[in-house]
């Protein structure tokens, strides 16, 4: 077994006839089965490098900065933040959708590419997975904190008590618990179950007692018999096709906050496969963002993360953006269409009320500027897409305050109107989560495959048992 | 080289899902029995500045609920008496048994004799003693048997849903007008509290809230 | 004093009620009463507990109640029973003792409810003849007042803590001496006993020196009814009889300026569908919007300097008119001015006066200057309207000594002694008197008053006052009825009301309880015997006590005479009128928090007064409209009104010698080249609530100038000031919210209102479930009539004292997080420079589908089986979801702890302090909860009212068919104080109650029903009278488009004519 | 003839190592053919279609998986029509709270199905793989380390009714099989 080092030189070139015999394979460089282990497991194995350090004192301190935030929250009440008559909700909704948004690319990439049978998925459906994880975390902060009492949440839960009072099922609200935890459980099965055998890979190679011991305990004793490849692999087709509608599902729950009630501007049928869509489009541009990175600093991860996955990334940013941008077309129309004086007020105060800029600057990031991957320069140059996607992160922000908070500002009565100002605690608590995003994200690839190390090596082509058999 | 893991750990997990289950149902049924109104109320009996008993004002004094508890049947509130009312007896009868000390104390002073709280409901909720006593509902539903009483001690949860069993089935309650005070009555043989109950329901028209409107305002 | 003193044996007349069934003397009720009684009284014989120890008790028990909302571990708590029982008190019952509140020009009737001998609440006494029930802001502040701890609590002498004792003894010596320099400075008072003390006093000191003073009565207007109709003659405006009204500079709609009776009459008279009199019309001339110009159905705006000139154009076309010798003479005396008056205005306005002669009222506001006054009186003897319309009583008033002949005495230093009564000279005295450096060439000086002010500071004694409801008096309403002030409460903090001063300088013990006003009574009284006292003290008046009407005519050449005393102004002269505030009053109240969150009817500013001045001059003076911000520029270039987040400038106001500084705003339809501001604010170190509170005015407000001060120059400073507005936009957008016509249109069409906007075209709604059976045999429901709301926010504050509205302070109102359960919106509609005022109340519309009860996820919010949308606070967790689903927008969310936290600490969390001041906890309604950090709160249709009839119905049917026993009549709390009846609350289900017939009304409308919320709150829609030959009465009554249709769509239809500025571009998508 | 563990305790079965994934898909239809019942092919990752070469039938875990799902859908329904149409009725927004007012009370239908479906299916998986099994007579062998990297194994078990140690080895070796070992328990 060679290590990381030495692993990191490409291995010899392809021959100018093998590149034409050969279609474009997913593992570049004829990487073999015992080069993927060796340099995955290295990354998690090597001695943790000093970016890694520097990274972690950037996000440790916010991640507490984060907790510090909401501490002062729950001790001295909502009012803390910007929130207000009418503005109910402002930047405690808006960065939870958008948190929560982010996470659905991860369950895409996995189950949707799974069941359509995309095998490029293999070599990032891992990292998507965790940021899945550790989105919906930073998400699940803000629903659970925004309320008056947070000590009384647990009310939201159907226990039998003592006053004998229930939950009411009809509102959207609930529906979000459900889906949210849900989706946050289910996610982690998938996740988890993806590890199993990776996490046995570890186990087999660490030195260390305590690795031996956490690792050993991690992977279940996987032994990687056929007899338990077959359950496993039913087991993980069916959770690609629960989490597949579970994900659509989640989004149009989400929306559903806005969808069914009666405020202008949120009162529209089209909110589900449009939230949906929105998730996917700031999602995919949350992966790139951090796995563009993550390959600069372990180069050979090129050979598993080949510039035609990000192609085809954004090529789904692409689409995407475009599918919300009809979408924001749409509202307007059906503003104009439906003759409702309200719901014309509403959609004509977001483009030019007080909160102009918003709308502006959500048009620009969603809808103009991933227009630039129609251009295969653009989709395939790193340092562009990676400039690129970040207007799909900041666009997708600005639609959900958008959404929440300018049309709550300007609703049915003039004589309510008022607007919203985030106060230090607001900024400083989303600046908050980024931290805590991020110091997941670090431990996660500092102590986990952060590659499918077994999905990748079946889809290397000596995996295939027909390997090099005439065809008959 | 041998396993990492000894044999025996094969069966760890097993036996830690078993506690674990076992664990969470003990919780469950200690919270639901423990931390619940039932136990937590019910029972709740303080010594009080005097030791008052009602077994000897009531049982074999047979005097009304009503000689100090003035107000029961016209106030949300049923008031405890006043010194005064103790003196226009105790002035006579028992005028310097040590166990009055605090009551004489404060007729001098005027300094009120501070009664233990035993049936305390949270400051949002508004229960209203007037509607009940005049409407059939018995002292005895909601304090229990206080005439056997040497100190009074919470005989019912007063919980939420224990208010609202009463409100949904108000015939396991009502009782006739003249019996309301009454803390040994029983239904007459010939009939069952059901009966008598449902047919006070008919006639009164009792239909009690439910909603929270009844209570919290 | 001793209770049983003063209470009859309870079976006669009892002076206190239990319910208002009593307050009828239902005899079924009576029975009740009896069978309830004697177990009360067995035990109760002769029990003489004084309120006092009352206090004690309470003291104890509120420190139990607590106020939070969670109890899951109970600490022990005590149950303190009173030592000896309290006739009439049922613990937990509430009583109810007729009394009033003295005003500046008589008093209000009220009742005052006390719980547990607690004054909690006051409402209006609708038995009383000068009152239909209704009251005030002020009354309603008024147990705030009470509670205040910022009161005064002890007797000081020279700013040391001194005694009672000391002071009685330093009174009992001015009572030995001769009363020489001996002088007392009071506000004028309509107590009979306070000017029989007087008298008294004036025989046994002939040398005393009798002044009063308030900076708001008016001496001109006295001057003038004097001159005009000889000494002491006061003339009662009958509104039922007035066809056509003329306000001069007059906001008499408004009771906080002439009361509450004042106006009566006039709102039965807006009713466009009464039998046999046809709808009034009101005329307003004025230079900023009153609560009367909005109600006006022609407005002029006129600055005040120029109103003397308006009168005078309106008496010479009048005078031919009516060709009335009489008025020509005055009108002649009057010097001319030139001015930019529309003449066709006066013109037509005159005519249509001369048409109604007799059936018609000219009015003007008290402050204005004689000149006017005079005319005015002229024109309404002219038009035959003295008599039939204004009723002219002889008062008992004597005259007093000006505060300026005072000021003079004490400047010759002929005042060693002075008593300042009540006063608060040092503050509020005109300005050139200097009063303040007065004082001290004054050795002996006695303050009086609530509260420790500048004029306590300046004062050698201070005696802290006793709180009318704390004290015994009497007052006489505006029509001389005599009406009984009695104590609620022991004074909290030893005060000591004037009479019983002036007593003790009579040389009397003091005073056994009633014992002054007993004397009093005896003397007013025909039959002066227990029963009646009892009986005027339990309906709170004296029947058939009013003034005696008499005849009068008008003396031409005495009032002549002072006409030529008229000043001109220069027409292009910046001038500046002082206002009353509609907060503070003259300053009295400055430190009450209700009434300083409570918004101006027409600013809607909270928590300052500010410098209003109209959008052309504010151009001219280069005053910003506000500064958004460049982001806020852009959004307006883009057409939309925004002015969010007030930030007005700060301006220098000189009159050559003083200077003061005030927050500009802009305000739509105020006139030209005049500036106004409200006077009270910008106190100093008074206490913790007044200091830095708006700006002081008094320093320009001199002698001559108590109105309106003819000249002053401005100067725009760089600085801003933040300013707190409860409602932050003026248009309606064109949105059919407030919906209004012309009495033309109506007769037309008299359902126009129930077809306009969206409604005009909306197909009928059809919903997907069939509503689950409210099964109650009450359903409960409110109209509103906008054509009587003046919104003059009596409700709001009876609703904050009923409801324990919490205070939120400036910076959280600037935030929009006022709490207010009731609102009045107010939008203007029209000309951006000239605007028509719309108002209307908001509360919550218990929805019989609520948007909000749907999406709360954890039932906090659902429906009672009598239509109301209840609010389980102690279920809510606080999403906040269900206030984003309302679109009313009347659901309110406790962001912190408003109830526990002062307001200046809220954001320090743990560390600010907790808890309230025990007087304010004494204050609160016992049967509403205190809600606490985190919880929605809105409008419960006073739940605890409704719980409470339906309650006592039960008790009162016992074990009797329910059914059988009607619901005894009960009013909400906004209903209650309302001085116009615009709010009508009841049983909808009864086809005969007022308010199924107020919903069934041609002109009723609910607000978006395209929602298919189905509100149980119905608005009457508002009626316009204008007069078709008046210029611009084409615009009138059009904030909803002309009517004609396909203008209907209230949406978009109606630019060009309605909303302010900005609006045309508002929706262009809709073209 | 090379052994692991501990040669006291019982021997456990015989494995051997073969190098790619081809090798070990002919051994496994070789072994299938001769006819054994107890026995494993290792391998770093599925391997496409080694279940028909070893003869097995298709996992039963979608049908557990779909009472699973089944039960948390009633679920649902017990706890949305029980509380708030038979526990305690309340009037919400005007809408009833009988059968017409399902369509609020699918979303947390689907939900609950989903949530126990994925419980069942991870729980199932691991139950029918007899996991978590931390100690396993394989672990013995440091070779079958490398089952993990990228090595591929057999291992045909003693209890097997065919089992002779002497015939399993020289049928592994005529499979190709290398590093054949005898693995005894610890």
């Amino acid at each position: 077994m060679s290590n990381a080092s030495a692993s990191a030189e490409p291995a010899e070139q392809l021959t100018a006839e093998e590149k034409q015999l050969v279609r474009a394979p997913l593992v570049l460089n004829k990487r073999t089965m015992g080069w993927i282990s060796d340099y995955i497991s290295s990354i998690v194995e090597g001695k943790t490098p000093t970016w890694w350090y520097v990274s972690m004192a950037i996000t440790v301190p916010l991640t507490l900065m984060c907790l510090a935030m909401l501490a002062y929250l729950i001790a001295t009440g909502v009012g803390v933040w910007g929130n207000n008559h009418p503005v109910g909700w402002a930047w405690d909704i808006t960065n939870f959708v958008f948190w929560i948004g982010i996470g659905h690319a991860g369950t895409l990439i996995s189950a949707i590419l799974f069941l359509t049978r995309q095998k490029w998925r293999t070599s990032i459906n891992r990292a998507a997975e965790a940021m899945t994880l550790f989105a919906v975390v930073c998400a699940g902060i803000y629903p659970a904190l925004h309320v008056g009492r947070v000590w009384m949440a647990w009310w939201l839960a159907p226990v039998p008590n003592a006053n004998a009072i229930w939950q009411n099922f009809r509102s959207p609200l609930l529906w979000d618990v459900f889906a949210v935890s849900t989706y946050f459980t289910v996610s982690v099965l998938f996740w988890y179950t993806g590890l199993i055998p990776d996490l046995a890979t570890l186990r087999d190679r660490c030195k260390t007692k305590i690795r031996k011991f956490i690792y050993g305990v991690l992977a279940l004793g996987w032994r990687g018999g056929n007899r338990q490849w077959r359950h496993y692999e039913m087991a993980y087709l069916i959770l690609a096709g629960l989490s597949t509608p579970l994900v659509l599902s989640v989004h149009s729950v989400v929306s559903f906050d806005f969808a069914t009630s009666v405020v202008p501007g949120w009162h529209t049928t089209i909110f589900p496969p449009y939230f949906v869509a929105g998730a996917i489009f700031g999602g995919f541009a949350m992966v790139l963002t951090i796995m563009i990175p993550a390959c600069a600093v372990y180069k050979p991860l090129h050979d598993l993360v080949t510039i035609d996955h990000v192609d085809k990334m954004c090529k789904i940013i692409l689409l995407t953006g475009s599918i919300v941008g009809y979408a924001y077309l749409m509202e307007l129309f059906i503003a104009w269409y439906g003759a409702n004086p309200y719901e014309k007020a509403a959609f004509w105060y977001r483009a030019f009320g007080p909160y102009w800029w918003a709308y502006w600057s959500m048009m620009f990031c969603n809808v103009i500027a991933p227009q630039f991957f129609w251009f295969k320069f653009f989709r395939t140059h790193l340092v562009w897409v990676w400039i690129l996607v970040q207007f799909p992160n900041a666009g997708m922000w600005f639609e959900r305050f958008v959404i929440i908070a300018t049309t709550l500002a300007r609703d049915f009565m003039p004589s309510a109107w008022g607007m919203f100002h985030p106060t230090w605690v607001d900024i400083l608590t989303f600046v908050g989560t980024f931290g805590l995003f991020g110091t997941l994200f670090l431990l996660f690839i500092r102590f986990l495959p952060m590659i499918c190390m077994f999905e990748v090596k079946a889809v290397l082509p000596e995996a295939d048992p027909h390997h090099g058999e005439a065809h008959h | 080289m041998a396993n990492f893991f000894p044999k025996w750990t094969n069966w760890l997990p097993l036996k830690l899902v078993i506690c674990a289950g076992a664990i969470v149902t003990f919780l469950a049924a200690g919270i639901t029995y423990y931390f619940t109104p039932k136990y937590t109320r019910v029972g709740y009996e303080p010594t009080q500045p005097v030791p008052f008993s009602h077994v000897i004002h009531v049982q074999q004094l047979g005097m009304d609920c009503r000689y100090c508890h003035s107000f029961v049947e016209v106030a949300s509130h049923s008031n405890v008496p006043t010194t005064q009312t103790c003196m226009s007896c105790h002035t006579q009868i028992k005028a310097d048994s040590p166990k009055l000390a605090a009551v004489r104390e404060s007729w001098k002073t005027g300094d009120p004799v501070n009664w233990v709280r035993i049936h305390k409901l949270p400051d949002y909720t508004y229960f209203n003693h007037a509607v009940h006593v005049n409407r059939g509902v018995s002292c005895y539903s909601c304090h229990g048997a206080v005439n056997e009483m040497q100190v009074v001690y919470q005989h019912e949860p007063q919980s939420m849903s224990w208010c609202l069993d009463c409100h949904r089935a108000p015939e396991n309650h009502l009782r006739p007008p003249s019996e309301i005070y009454n803390m040994a009555w029983h239904p007459p043989a010939d009939t069952t509290q059901q009966e008598i109950g449902l047919k006070f329901k008919e006639e009164w028209e009792v239909n009690p809230p439910v909603t929270c409107g009844g209570c919290h305002r | 004093m001793k209770r049983n003193f003063h209470h009859p044996a309870p079976e006669k007349t009892p002076r206190i009620w239990r319910s208002m069934r009593e307050l009828e003397n239902d005899p079924e009720f009576e029975k009740h009463l009896h069978m309830e009684f004697p177990r009360g009284a067995e035990v109760y014989q002769d029990s003489g507990l004084s309120k006092r120890d009352f206090i004690k008790l309470m003291g104890a028990s509120i420190a139990l109640a607590g106020v939070g909302l969670t109890g899951c571990r109970r600490p022990e708590s005590y149950l303190v029973a009173f030592t000896k029982g309290v006739e009439y008190t049922i613990p937990g019952k509430f009583l109810y003792y007729a009394t009033s509140m003295p005003t500046r020009f008589g008093a209000i009737p009220l009742i005052a409810t006390t719980s547990d001998g607690r004054p909690t609440k006051l409402e209006g006494n609708p038995l009383h003849p000068y009152s239909n029930g209704g009251t005030d802001t002020f009354a309603q502040a008024e147990t705030l007042n009470l509670y205040d701890p910022h009161r005064s609590k002890v007797v000081t002498e020279h700013g040391k803590a001194s005694s009672v004792e000391a002071f009685d003894a330093f009174v009992a010596s001015v009572a030995k001496g001769d009363g020489s320099g001996v002088a007392i400075l009071t506000e004028p008072s309509s107590s009979p006993t306070k000017s029989r003390l007087r008298a008294a006093l004036q025989t046994k000191f002939p040398k005393l020196v009798w002044a009063e003073y308030d900076p708001l009565v008016p001496i001109a207007a006295v001057a003038a009814n004097d001159a005009a109709f000889g000494p002491s003659v006061r003339l009662v405006p009958q509104f039922s009889r007035a066809d056509v009204i003329l306000a001069i500079d007059s906001d008499f709609l408004n009771p906080i300026e002439t009361g509450v009776g004042y106006a009566q009459g006039f709102s039965a008279r807006r009713n466009p569908d009464q039998k046999g009199a046809q709808m009034n019309r009101l005329y307003a001339v004025e230079n900023h919007f009153t609560v009367t110009g909005g109600m006006a159905d022609h407005r002029l705006r006129c600055k005040v300097s120029e109103t003397g000139e308006f009168t005078r154009q309106l008496a010479v076309a009048l005078a031919t008119a009516t060709n009335n010798a009489a008025l020509a003479e005055v009108a002649n005396a009057v010097p001319a001015a030139q001015s930019e008056i529309d003449p066709a205005w006066i013109k037509e306005c005159a005519a249509d006066l001369a048409n109604n002669a007799g059936r018609s009222i000219v009015l003007t506001g008290p402050m204005t200057p004689a000149p006017v006054q005079i005319l005015v009186n002229a024109i309404n003897s002219a038009l035959g309207n003295i008599g039939t319309t204004l009723l002219p009583v002889k008062t008992d008033s004597v005259p007093a000594t000006s505060i300026e002949d005072l000021a003079a005495l004490i400047e010759q230093g002929n005042v060693k002694t002075l008593f300042l009564l009540g006063v608060n000279p040092a503050f509020n005295a005109p300005a050139n008197l200097g009063f303040k450096d007065l004082l001290s060439k004054v050795p002996d000086s006695v303050h009086l008053g609530l509260f420790e002010d500048e004029t306590a500071k300046a004062s050698r004694w201070h005696v802290p006052a006793a709180h009318f409801l704390e004290s015994w008096g009497d007052s006489r309403t505006f029509d001389g009825t005599y009406t009984s002030v009695q104590p609620m409460i022991l004074p909290l903090w030893n005060g000591v009301s004037e009479i019983e001063i002036l007593h003790k300088l009579n040389g009397g013990a003091s005073p056994v309880g009633p014992a002054l006003v007993r004397e009093t009574f005896n003397g007013i009284s025909q039959q002066a015997n227990d029963e009646s006292w009892n009986a005027f003290l339990r309906d709170g008046f004296l029947p058939n006590s009013a003034f005696a009407k008499t005849q009068v005519s008008f003396n031409a050449s005495t009032a002549a005479a002072l006409a030529k005393t008229g000043a001109t102004a220069k027409a292009d002269a910046l001038e500046l009128v002082f206002l009353q505030s509609s907060s503070v009053d003259d300053g009295r109240y400055a430190n009450n928090s209700w009434l300083l969150e409570t918004p101006d009817f027409v600013t809607k500013v909270t928590w300052d007064n500010v410098l209003m001045v109209s959008p052309a001059t504010a151009k001219k003076l280069g005053i910003k409209a506000n500064n958004f911000g460049i982001l806020g520029d852009v959004a307006e270039k883009m057409g939309n009104e925004v002015n969010y987040d007030l930030v007005g400038d700060i301006v220098e106001l000189s009159d050559g010698k003083t200077t003061i500084e005030a927050a500009a705003l802009v305000a739509p339809g105020h006139a030209d080249n005049s500036l106004s501001i409200a006077l009270g604010y910008g106190r100093k170190g008074v206490s913790a609530l007044m200091d830095g509170v708006g700006f002081d005015a008094y320093p320009l407000r001199s002698s001559n100038s108590m109105r309106v001060l003819d000249s002053v120059s401005i100067k725009v400073t760089d600085r801003d000031y933040p300013i707190a507005q409860t409602q932050e936009h003026r248009s309606m957008e064109g949105r059919d919210l407030v919906r209004e016509g012309t009495l033309e249109r109506y007769e037309k069409d008299h359902t126009f209102a129930q077809t306009m906007g969206m409604d005009s075209h909306i197909p009928p709604n059809i919903s997907l479930y069939t509503h689950p059976e409210l099964t109650a045999k009450d359903q409960w429901g409110m109209t509103v009539d906008l054509n009587t709301c003046t919104g003059c926010n009596a409700c709001a504050v009876a609703c904050q004292a009923e409801n324990n509205v919490p205070v939120v302070g400036k910076d959280q109102v600037r935030k929009n997080r006022d709490m207010a359960w009731i609102r009045l919106d107010r939008y203007f509609a029209g000309d951006a420079e000239d605007p028509e005022m719309l108002s209307q109340a908001i509360m919550c519309q218990h929805c019989e589908n609520a948007p909000c009860e749907t999406v709360c996820p954890v039932n906090a919010t659902v429906h009672s089986e009598d239509g109301l949308n209840l609010m389980a606070y102690n279920r809510c967790i606080g999403t906040r979801y269900c206030a984003n689903n309302c679109p009313w927008k009347v659901r309110r969310f406790n962001y912190f702890d408003y109830n526990q936290r002062p307001i200046e600490e809220l954001y320090w969390g743990p560390l600010a302090k907790k808890g309230m001041a025990d007087s304010l906890k004494m204050s609160k309604n016992p049967n509403v909860t205190v809600r606490m950090r985190g919880v929605m709160e809105k409008c419960t249709f006073c739940i605890q009212r409704i719980e409470e009839a339906k309650i006592s119905r039960l008790v009162e049917a016992g074990p009797t068919p329910a059914s059988d026993t009607p619901i005894a009549p009960f009013k909400v709390a906004c209903q209650q104080a309302c001085p116009n009846d615009s709010i009508v609350f009841g049983n909808i289900a009864d086809p005969n109650s007022q308010v199924s017939r107020m919903r069934k009304d041609s002109r009723g409308y609910v607000m978006f029903k395209y929602l298919n919320v189905s509100p149980r709150v119905t608005y009457l829609a508002r009626i316009r009278n204008p007069n078709p030959k008046m210029p611009g009465a084409d615009l009138v009554g059009m904030a909803n488009g002309s009517g004609h249709h396909g203008d209907a769509h209230g949406a978009h239809a109606d630019h060009g004519q309605v909303g302010s500025k900005g609006d045309h571009h508002t929706e262009p998508a809709a073209h | 003839m090379n052994a692991v563990g501990n040669p006291e305790s019982q021997v456990y079965g015989i494995a051997a190592e073969f190098q790619s994934a081809r090798d070990l898909y002919h051994a496994a239809e070789k072994i299938r053919d001769a006819g054994f019942q107890k026995w494993d092919v290792f391998s770093p990752f599925p391997i496409h279609g080694m279940d028909e070469a070893m003869g097995m039938k298709k996992s039963i875990l979608g049908k557990l998986v779909f009472f699973g799902g089944l039960t948390g859908f009633l679920a649902a329904v017990t706890l949305e029509f029980g509380t708030s149409s038979f526990l305690y009725p309340l009037i919400v927004a005007g809408k009833p709270t009988n059968l017409y007012t399902v369509p609020a009370f699918f979303p947390i239908m689907f939900e609950l199905t989903i949530l126990l479906s994925a419980f069942t299916a991870v729980f199932g998986m691991l139950i029918l793989n007899g996991l978590p099994r931390l100690n396993h007579q394989l672990f013995n062998w440091e070779r079958f380390k490398l089952v993990t990297e990228d090595k591929f194994f057999v291992a045909i078990e003693s209890d097997d009714p065919k089992f002779s140690s002497r015939s399993v080895r020289d049928f592994l070796e005529s499979l190709g099989g290398t590093h054949i070992t005898t693995i005894h328990g610890d």
